[in-house]
């Protein structure tokens, strides 16, 4: 296989590994809920970088716009008012878009080889070239991510900016962001800050701060730290413990080998029965009586 | 063609046809249904034109295979009610596939294995079509919740598979029982095949 | 800004009142994250909406739009009750000890010297006490009850929490908390900036909240010192060069203002803004008024100005009044005028009670757009349905539109809210037939002079004699006109200390306005620039962003006026001795051994005055100090005093209750006719206040796809309660009135705007969002100033944007 | 056609085999996964600053071309420059949208006029634009310049004409507008520094 710009990890639809001798740094997005303002410049700066632009919807009656991801918004802010006795009202928003999952649902669903590749820094990205558009992204997906484009019937999310992060550059919506709420680094690194970040935020009363690195799905490459770590669904939804669902399990794992095991047994005991036991055909005994019934008929 | 006049009218042209096209559009389903189910089958999409093809025309053909089922079905319900013959024909049948046929008790048209198989393959094909339709991404995914959807979609594959199983085991019955394909080729089959294999079917018939 | 954006950063308080830094500034607000996080600052605000600021604020407290005059007097009299102030601050650095005039008084909501037919003051009572020595009294001891420490202290005892509460709506528990967290900042180690922009600018009695914000920040010592300050977070990319450059009625470059028509005499012209020191020993530094203006008619009328004719004095427009743009457009409805020429503006969009902007541009003869932008001016006279409902064959007007090119298709430099001039490169051509700026002036201006020449006709003189000394002379290049406004010497200038040394050969560009003259020998077209681009380079252009501080200041980045300073008064931050208030915070301070002031800023002070000299930092102001006491600057008085909007959502002022002519700023100026489109509670019940979202600049990115992608449709906020009293549902269509006109928009139902308890009523507020036009690709909607009050700042002129009175249904 | 027991036979189990063959890996090699080619690997870079708010954020243009004589420098992408020190690379998402600024379907690209009572707009050329403007300033200046107040002292001024200035222009724009309109003697003259 020829040299790419990033290795691969892992590719959906295919049986064997990619090579795997070489190590790269493992790379992650930090999220940081308590300094994000929902100001949107990531759902521009993605825009701008991959060349999307979504349909001007209309307005809803809350902030966020578009309302949801689709083919063109690869990332959207979700707002969420909460109030509690505690705490009085808060402002809960979040980024919403790909978590680059260790194990990724979409990877394990997808039927087309090389559709959806993992790379060994951890970056989960789609092949449009090689998308059928069958859907089955969005049926691994644990987090709600992929969206199908109504024109090319392609599978679209976010890339992590892939094409940046090969170059040697930060993701887009990472670099433009102003109030230093998303940061990018090695995994390991963005543990550490998120630790900082955590201990901050319990400094200033936020017992239950935490880092969101879920491990349902092996972790993911784009974790949040959220003030209220013991409640992500606070965030509007956020999955408190996301995994790939049991069913997308099942289908893409057990019953592939169980299905074609079946069927080969299905052929090859068909092949071997006939071997064995010969044809069942009509015996003489039966044809020469028929015979007979016939001449009497005559 | 090859007629032996004395041959027994085993189903007419109508029936044929309609059996092939399920026939044809199950070879179909099974192929694309299998490039896109296991990735070592995946190559199986180039004989539909590419992934992109095989996604967009499974469902369709499945619509297809869908239709002319439901006309066959009913086409063949009434002679598929399972009786207490034929149940004792099923729990015989282990010595019917050992090759000894002496004592399964006399079949009408249709034996204990075919009408289970029947009943089988309408179930499936209800679970196909339902889970095919909750699963079918460019029309009718966005109008299902995701957990009916991935249900949806694991039903699909296990149905489908069992489907496959018992088709093959249709298949090769058809094969192993020589003198059977006939039936569905040019409609007829011996009279020694009909009073070998069907007996209470041939007497019926041929009015004995 | 007194400061800048990125010295936020060394903040361990941070106010952001009257405005919302997250929404409109979110790069700048990026230093707010960072003091929180690196400098563990606690973060409060205040704001009648739980903004994208409140969301990360630490503390948040509500409060009722326009009475934040009340709410900060609640956090003095706090600050002085409770001894929370930065005493050795205030005792050497402001006016607290200095004795006002006998005859100043405060009663009943008026000061002494009003007149309510002329709804002015006579401000002479409002001056301090002059010693014999020609200084101003003092009384260090604070004894003397007039001096202004104790005039400040009876003025501010009335404003207790209770009455706080009562006003502001603000819960008592909640105002304390702040105040606690605010008067924190009153210690030598701990500092506090304060961040506002036109959530405290667009009200009746505007500069008065401001003033009080300074006044805290005074009290608290923090005035002067990294990470303090008042800071204006300006709202456009170059208003803060617009305004250095005087575009104003009456002002000219470098904040010189022009001649009144009473002060036609020029000595007296410059006598008048040249004062002599009030106190001894300090500076004054508007003394070189003169160097300053003779540079800049030298810059414009150069040999036609001379020491003869004044330096062309008589070329200079005389004002009876201020034309501001309220002004303007009253004259215009009146019919008054008949051309304007908007460049890069729209005020239709802009202006409050857009049907009497419409009304008054239907009355002008002419009307020039200059913009990049279709904008909703340029086709004020086109029907727009709903939106804009006029018949453009009753509309007279001639309207030209001329297209201009942005920032990406010119070089030349803007200047942030933080003073940095900053130098842009051009990137591309503009499209079509577009031109730049000066092109523009410079194609209107040359043909003007050339009929001029030619046929004669008004005061030709000063068109004649303008300077324009450009290579090509209709399309003057960025490069020539800032090397104009950094000015230059005609004659060698020697170094004072040894007149052998040679400073500057004629013909140069000059380093520092402290070598302009007033002998005509140089030119500067913005004193406050010089420096800008001198024989060095052009210092706009640098890009050395070197911190060796590690405290933001980046002196190699850009150039910041004046003379490359970036904090204002900071000479403030060192004690009286010369010594930093905070030895961790190294800012500036006196080098004994070199005998000069040194440190990481350019320092704001004589460079070699020893602390001993007793100069004191504020050396703009005559007194070398910060006033409490504003003397005569302010229109409505020396002290802030909380007025109702004009539009009160309660009818009265809780602070006088029974003077309901002290309701709303008695010294506001209010046109005939606009006090009649006031609206009352009666009808409007419901607070309305205006403001940004973080997704739109104003009105230029509703053509901008990406921006309408993110907000593609006009709204308004509206609190639960009210919503619920209303039947109203977020996602419904309402419609909004106020007493001017009505709009209709999408209901947001919100948690963050809560009813408050004033004065024993509920008061609700309606929040509305101003992007939305009839011109653009988001959906098109229609303009909010079509609500709005025709009534500014009673000093400034700003209009009330940010209070007012509208009902709301459902539409 | 007729197709025999053992033909079909043939047919099913060649099915099979094939597919068999396949699934023990005969497959065609698949495509390599290669992520989108750097976009702006060539581009010319220019500095400049966001037009909006006052934070005055550095940002990068990117143009095609090398600046070459021939190539047509259109910018293609904006970002912050991560150089500066407010912004350090950052944008909010106005700054973000730059792009589309710059390339708005809204941008003005002729001189315009819309004659009186009209309905629409008519294209001219600067030539014309510049001289009947001119012509209009100059007639009104001359009718209603008031040299002298009621005083009789010397006024200078004329207030019949205003002129809004930008908030985005450059200083260089301001500061030649300042010098042309003081010329003229105008004083209703006003900025964006309140809205």
């Amino acid at each position: 296989m020829a040299l790419q710009s990033l290795d691969i990890a892992k590719r959906s639809a295919t049986t064997t590994e990619p090579p795997q001798a070489r190590k790269t740094i493992e790379v992650a997005k930090l999220i940081d809920v308590s300094k994000c303002i929902g100001c949107k410049a990531c759902q521009v700066a993605c825009m701008q970088w991959n060349d999307l632009r979504d349909e001007v919807g209309s307005c809803g009656g809350t902030y966020a716009n578009p309302t949801d991801m689709t083919d063109q918004s690869w990332t959207v802010m979700r707002y969420a008012e909460v109030e509690s006795e505690e705490r009085g009202l808060e402002w809960l928003i979040r980024k919403d878009g790909c978590m680059h999952c260790e194990d990724p649902g979409c990877l394990k669903a997808c039927p087309s080889p090389g559709a959806i590749i993992k790379y060994a820094n951890g970056i989960v990205d789609f092949h449009q070239e090689n998308c059928i558009g069958c859907g089955y992204c969005v049926t691994g997906c644990p987090f709600n991510v992929p969206r199908i484009s109504k024109k090319d019937s392609k599978a679209y999310k976010c890339t992590l900016c892939s094409d940046r992060v090969a170059v040697g550059l930060e993701p887009a919506c990472v670099k433009v962001c102003p109030t230093g709420s998303i940061s990018f680094g090695s995994k390991e690194d963005m543990k550490e800050l998120a630790e900082e970040r955590v201990t901050e935020l319990q400094e200033r009363g936020f017992k239950n701060a935490g880092l969101y690195d879920p491990v349902g799905v092996g972790g993911t490459h784009v974790m949040y730290v959220l003030n209220h770590a013991d409640k992500p669904s606070l965030y509007s939804g956020l999955p408190n413990d996301p995994t790939i669902a049991p069913t997308v399990s099942l289908w893409k794992g057990f019953t592939k080998p169980l299905a074609m095991a079946g069927i080969a047994v299905a052929a090859l005991g068909g092949l071997f029965h006939y071997v064995m036991k010969g044809p069942n055909e009509v015996s003489k005994e039966v044809e020469a009586e028929v015979e007979k019934e016939l001449e009497a008929e005559k | 063609m090859i007629r032996d006049p004395s041959d027994l009218k085993r189903y007419n042209a109508s029936e044929r046809a309609n059996h092939w096209v399920v026939g044809i559009c199950f070879i179909l389903l099974a192929l694309s249904g299998l490039a896109l189910f296991h990735p070592a089958l995946f190559p199986l999409t180039g004989l539909f034109g590419g992934g992109v093809w095989t996604r967009i025309l499974h469902p369709f053909v499945g619509v297809v295979m869908m239709l002319f089922f439901v006309v066959m079905f009913f086409r063949f319900k009434h002679l598929n009610q399972m009786t207490q013959t034929d149940w004792e024909w099923v729990k015989r049948a282990k010595e019917m596939v050992d090759g000894d046929d002496h004592n399964m008790p006399e079949m009408g048209k249709y034996n204990g294995g075919q009408k289970l198989l029947f009943w089988f393959l309408g179930a499936a094909m209800l679970v196909l079509f339902a889970s095919g339709i909750v699963i079918w991404r460019a029309y009718f995914s966005a109008y299902f919740p995701i957990g009916v959807i991935r249900t949806g979609a694991l039903l699909h594959a296990a149905f489908a598979a069992l489907m496959i199983i018992a088709i093959i085991v249709h298949v090769y019955a058809a094969i192993w029982v020589r003198g059977t394909i006939r039936a569905m080729l040019y409609g007829t089959v011996t009279r020694a095949w009909a009073k070998q294999h069907h007996r209470a079917w041939y007497r019926q018939v041929i009015g004995k | 800004m007194t400061n800048h954006w990125t010295d936020i950063k060394n903040a361990d308080v941070i106010l952001i009142m009257g405005g919302n830094a997250a929404e409109a500034h979110p790069c700048g607000f990026k230093w707010v994250t960072e003091a929180k996080a690196k400098n563990k600052a606690r973060l409060v605000v205040v704001d009648p909406r739980f903004t994208r600021s409140a969301a990360l604020a630490d503390l948040y407290a509500p409060i009722r739009t326009g009475t934040d005059i009340a709410f900060l007097g609640g956090v003095i009299n706090y600050l002085i009750t409770n001894d929370k102030v930065h005493m050795d601050y205030i005792k050497s650095y402001t006016d607290m000890s200095f004795l006002v005039k006998e005859e100043f008084a405060f009663a009943e909501g008026f000061f002494s010297g009003y007149d309510a037919d002329k709804r002015k003051y006579d401000k002479a009572s409002w001056e301090y006490q002059m010693g014999a020595d020609g200084y101003v009294k003092s009384d260090p001891s604070l004894q003397d009850p007039h001096c202004v420490w104790n005039l400040m202290k009876a003025h501010f005892s009335r404003y207790t929490p209770d009455v706080v509460e009562n006003i502001c709506g603000t819960p008592k528990a909640k105002f304390l908390q702040v105040a606690e967290l605010l008067a924190s900042s009153h210690t030598p180690d701990r500092v506090m900036t304060i961040l506002y922009a036109l959530g405290w600018t667009q009200h009746s009695v505007g500069s008065q909240i401001i003033r009080t914000a300074a006044m805290m920040q005074l009290l608290l010592g923090n005035i002067g010192r990294a990470g303090g300050g008042v800071n204006a977070l300006r709202g456009h990319s170059n208003i803060q060069g617009l305004t250095d450059l005087g575009l104003l009625s009456n002002l000219l470059p470098g904040y010189m203002t022009l001649p009144g028509e009473k002060e036609t005499d020029y000595d007296q012209y410059i006598t008048k803004r040249a004062p002599k020191p009030m106190r001894p020993g300090q500076m004054s530094y508007w003394q070189n008024y003169g160097k300053f203006h003779v540079s800049l008619m030298k810059a414009w009328y150069g040999a036609a100005a001379t020491k003869e004719n004044n330096w062309a004095f008589d070329y200079l427009p005389k004002l009876d009044k201020t034309y501001d743009v309220l002004q303007v457009f009253e004259l215009m409805h009146q019919g008054k005028m008949n051309g304007y020429v908007a460049q890069g503006f729209n005020p239709l969009n802009s202006f409050p009670n857009k049907a009497k902007v419409g009304a008054a541009l239907s009355k002008l003869k002419f009307l020039v757009i200059i913009d990049p932008l279709a904008t909703e001016t340029s086709e004020f006279w086109q029907n727009h349905g709903e939106f804009n409902d006029v018949d453009p064959a009753k509309i007279q007007t001639t309207v030209f539109r001329l297209p201009s090119t942005c920032f990406a298709e010119e070089d030349g430099a803007i200047i942030n809210s933080g003073r940095w001039l900053q130098w842009h490169w051009k990137g591309a051509e503009p499209p079509g037939e577009a031109k730049g700026d000066p092109e523009i002036m410079a194609g209107i201006f040359l043909r003007l002079r050339e009929m001029y020449k030619k046929d004669g006709g008004a005061f030709p003189d000063p068109i004649l004699n303008l300077t324009w000394p450009y290579k090509v002379p209709h399309e003057p290049s960025a490069e020539e006109l800032a090397k104009e406004y950094n000015g230059k010497t005609f004659a060698d200038q020697l170094d004072p200390k040894d007149p052998t040394k040679l400073v500057k050969k004629a013909g140069e560009l000059l380093d520092s306005f402290a070598q302009l003259k007033d002998d005509g020998s140089t030119a500067s077209g913005c004193w406050i620039f010089t420096g800008a681009w001198t024989e060095k380079g052009n210092m706009m252009a640098r890009r050395d962003n070197a911190d060796p501080y590690q405290n933001g200041q980046t002196l190699g980045w850009a150039f910041a006026w004046p003379a490359n300073r970036r904090i204002l008064y900071n000479r403030a931050a060192a004690d009286p001795s010369g010594k930093p208030w905070d030895p961790k915070r190294k800012q500036v301070w006196w080098d004994g051994a070199q005998g000069k002031w040194v440190g990481s800023d350019v320092p704001d002070f004589k460079v070699d005055s020893a602390p001993e000299d007793g100069m004191s930092p504020f050396i703009m102001n005559p007194e070398g100090v910060a006033r409490f006491f504003a003397r005569g600057m302010m229109n409505e008085g020396p002290f802030p005093e909380h007025y109702e909007p004009f539009e009160t959502p309660i009818g009265v002022n809780p602070m006088h209750p029974n003077n309901p002519k002290a309701t709303s700023n008695p010294a506001a100026r209010v046109f005939k006719g606009d006090m009649e489109a006031f609206g009352k509670a009666k009808e409007f019940p419901y607070a309305a206040t205006t403001y940004r979202l973080t997704e739109h600049f104003h009105y230029w990115t509703k053509h901008v796809e990406s921006n309408a992608i993110i907000q593609p449709e006009q709204f308004v906020e509206i609190g639960e309660a009210l919503a619920a009293e209303k039947g109203i549902k977020a996602g419904d269509k309402v419609k909004v009135s106020s007493n001017r006109g009505y709009i209709k928009a999408v209901a947001v139902v919100t948690k963050r705007i809560q009813p408050l308890k004033v004065d024993g009523k509920t008061v609700h507020h309606v929040g509305i969002p101003l992007h939305w036009g009839f011109k653009g690709v988001a959906k098109n909607g229609f303009i909010t100033n079509t609500l709005t009050p025709f009534v500014g700042d009673g000093n400034t002129q700003t209009p009330e944007f940010k209070s007012f009175l509208v009902n709301v249904e459902k539409a | 056609m007729q197709l025999s027991r053992r033909q079909f036979f043939k047919v099913a189990a060649g099915g099979l085999t094939g597919s068999s063959l396949v699934a023990m890996g005969f497959s065609p090699t698949a495509a390599l996964a290669e992520v989108r080619t750097f976009k702006l690997a060539r581009t010319t870079e220019t500095r400049n600053t966001c037009p909006y708010c006052s934070v005055g954020c550095g940002i990068i243009m990117y143009s095609l071309g090398d600046r070459a004589k021939n190539a047509h420098a259109e910018i293609i992408h904006i970002e912050g420059d991560p150089d500066h020190p407010v912004n350090r690379g950052t944008l909010c998402p106005k700054g973000a949208g730059l792009l589309d600024f710059v390339h708005s379907k809204n941008r003005l690209k002729y001189p315009e006029v819309r004659e009186p009572g009209s309905k629409e707009w008519k294209r001219i050329g600067w030539d014309e634009a510049f001289g009947r403007i001119a012509k209009l300033i100059k007639e009104d200046r001359d009718a209603n310049f008031i040299a002298k107040n009621a005083d009789g002292v010397t006024v200078n001024r004329w207030l019949s004409t205003g002129f809004l200035a930008a908030s985005a222009s450059s200083n260089e724009s301001g500061y030649i507008t300042h010098k042309v309109v003081r010329s003229l003697g105008m004083l209703a003259f006003d900025n964006q520094a309140r809205v």
